[in-house]
């Protein structure tokens, strides 16, 4: 039987060396049938060791249905002092829209983001692309088959979340609408208009 | 109050500083519905008719272009505009036939609403989470093999694969390249030209196309050609039968390559 | 001026996400000149957080003179348990490329890919039969009868797609992704060899 100090050390390992958020199950499967209770009590032991604290600059988080390292976000700047930073453009607005609507209608043609945004989306459809926060998931079948967008895991491992459905339901902006607006942002009245 | 007076009438000043900043038409109407101080469903479509159009004037006035979207959305709420003007179709007790002409624009524009706030969410997590730090691929000596999760592996994924063995192929066998349909890009021929014309020496512009290979490459080469003075990149002479073009010393802008389109 | 507890955290974050070992003077530039005598103070802090220990499976070493964290040897029959198996689920860029050419070009041959793709394919291929992908399909009855393949239903089935005729024509991936690809099309490649 491995002892429970091997098990712990075995999984900070693996953690350490994965590039991906892995799933728990998967993980476990790196012990033999019988150790698997007590890997998973190992595993929790670790999750624990790697809960933010002050002095801590790498901690646990689950992500897309797994488990992954990852540093503070708020250890950033030094890491940008010294690592050169690639592919971590801010997102423009028009692709944070676009994203948005893929996450809470997926799958969804490129029509249907036009429909709803009310401008051509294909440039920021690529560009999601190409940034592998979306992917294409077939094709819809009606007149001209468009293709269908979903988002991937990588969308949720950037955004923090562990499946589609840890997004802030709509049905909560929906009630904010429905009660009445306030005077709206003060500063922004139409002041000169009637003159 | 200190209003400026303004030729633009009835837009205040910080809507023009806004102007670049709309992400669409409905983020535009949005906006004036905001300004307004309206409810979406209170919404006046005369109003923002009018101040939608006023808008799209003032963007062509600072030379902004205003897109196909705007225009198509100014189109249809003209057309809404016209609607609501026309007598409703009573039932026979009383009751509106049609129904509110504004239902539809009221929809979108609470969808779009709903869809901006979740972008801004979205945004939020976006701004937080961008200083997350993974190991990211440093760890690929313990793969099998570097490559993409199957599992993940999507239709873009086939095809970029396809593009990069026919651009290989087309490489390794330069003599396939003629399989190709003759199609000649404006741009193409327009940063050819550019490259070939020294400012020391004219170039005879009816030899250079009579030397092309065929119709569409001298289309598209003239239309290069004219895209080039517009721009101010060349200067044209003629002598004789000749057309000489000039290179003047302009040096062509990023974004002036980039409108050209093929 | 920068707590203890941050320089530490930040430290360990540096170390956690370098791939390879960075000189200690190189990792304090990270700080401003006054806080470097503190942040070196904190480094000694973090080395000694990751001392070999039975149940730590990450420790700090100074090699190639560096610093740098790295899994206990001793743990890597876990991590090739894993990752032998996770990488055995990764499709290889040859392996994505072949695919591509079987869905356009079926029923293809394996010479007929090879010439393709300009290197032998066969082992690629064999790794997609055995995937499911790809399927063999009869031999083709030219010299030497080599086998055919095609795509599977499975392959229909990850794309989301009802039959090959709905794969995208390259043009429509190029318009879709508002941008032109450069030379080639699906029908001008090695189409004019064949007997």
């Amino acid at each position: 039987m491995t002892d429970r100090a091997e098990l712990e050390a075995a999984i900070e390992a693996v953690l350490f060396v994965a590039s991906e958020p892995i799933a728990p199950g998967k993980l476990l499967e790196v012990f033999a049938e019988r150790e698997r209770a007590a890997a998973e009590e190992a595993l929790a032991a670790v999750l624990e060791r790697y809960r933010a604290a002050p002095e801590r600059g790498v901690f646990a988080e689950r992500v897309a249905g797994g488990v992954r390292l990852a540093t503070r976000p708020d250890l950033s700047p030094y890491l940008r002092r010294i690592f050169e930073v690639t592919g971590r453009n801010k997102l423009s607005m028009a692709a944070l829209e676009t994203l948005a609507i893929v996450a809470y209608r997926q799958p969804v043609t490129a029509p249907e983001v036009q429909e709803l945004r009310g401008v051509n989306s294909k440039g920021v459809l690529s560009t999601l692309l190409e940034h592998r926060l979306v992917r294409l998931a077939g094709r819809k079948p009606v007149v001209g088959k468009p293709f269908l967008y979903k988002t991937t895991k990588e969308f949720l491992a950037h955004f923090g979340l562990d499946s589609v459905d840890e997004l802030p339901p709509l049905e909560e902006f929906e009630e904010m609408l429905g009660v009445e607006l306030g005077p709206g942002d003060p500063g922004a009245g139409a002041s000169g208009e009637e003159e | 109050m200190t209003t400026t007076s303004r030729a633009s009438g009835a837009l205040p000043p910080e809507w023009q500083v806004r102007l670049p900043e709309f992400e669409g038409p409905l983020d535009l109407l949005l906006h004036l519905v905001r300004v307004n101080e309206v409810e979406i469903t209170e919404i006046s479509v005369a109003q923002i008719c009018d101040q939608f159009h006023e808008t799209l004037r003032l963007m062509e006035r600072f030379n902004l272009d205003v897109a196909a979207d705007y225009i198509y959305e100014a189109a249809q709420l003209i057309f809404l505009k016209s609607r609501m003007l026309l007598p409703r179709r009573k039932t026979v007790d009383g009751e509106d036939a049609e129904g509110d002409p504004r239902e539809e624009l009221v929809q979108r524009l609470l969808e779009y609403r709903r869809l901006k706030e979740a972008a801004q969410s979205l945004a939020e997590i976006h701004g937080l989470r961008r200083g997350v730090w993974t190991r990211g691929r440093q760890a690929a000596s313990f793969h099998a093999e570097e490559g993409v999760d199957l599992g993940e592996v999507s239709l873009y994924d086939l095809l970029g694969a396809l593009k990069t063995v026919l651009v290989r192929y087309d490489f390794d066998h330069p003599d396939a390249m003629h399989l190709r349909a003759d199609t000649f890009s404006v741009r193409d021929q327009f940063e050819a030209l550019l490259l070939r014309l020294d400012p020391q020496r004219p170039l005879d512009l009816i030899a250079d196309l009579k030397s092309r290979g065929g119709r569409a490459e001298v289309v598209s080469a003239f239309l290069a050609v004219l895209e080039m003075i517009r721009l101010g990149l060349v200067r044209l002479h003629a002598t004789g039968g000749d057309i000489l073009l000039y290179r003047t010393p302009k040096e062509l802008q990023r974004h002036e390559l980039e409108a050209i389109r093929a």
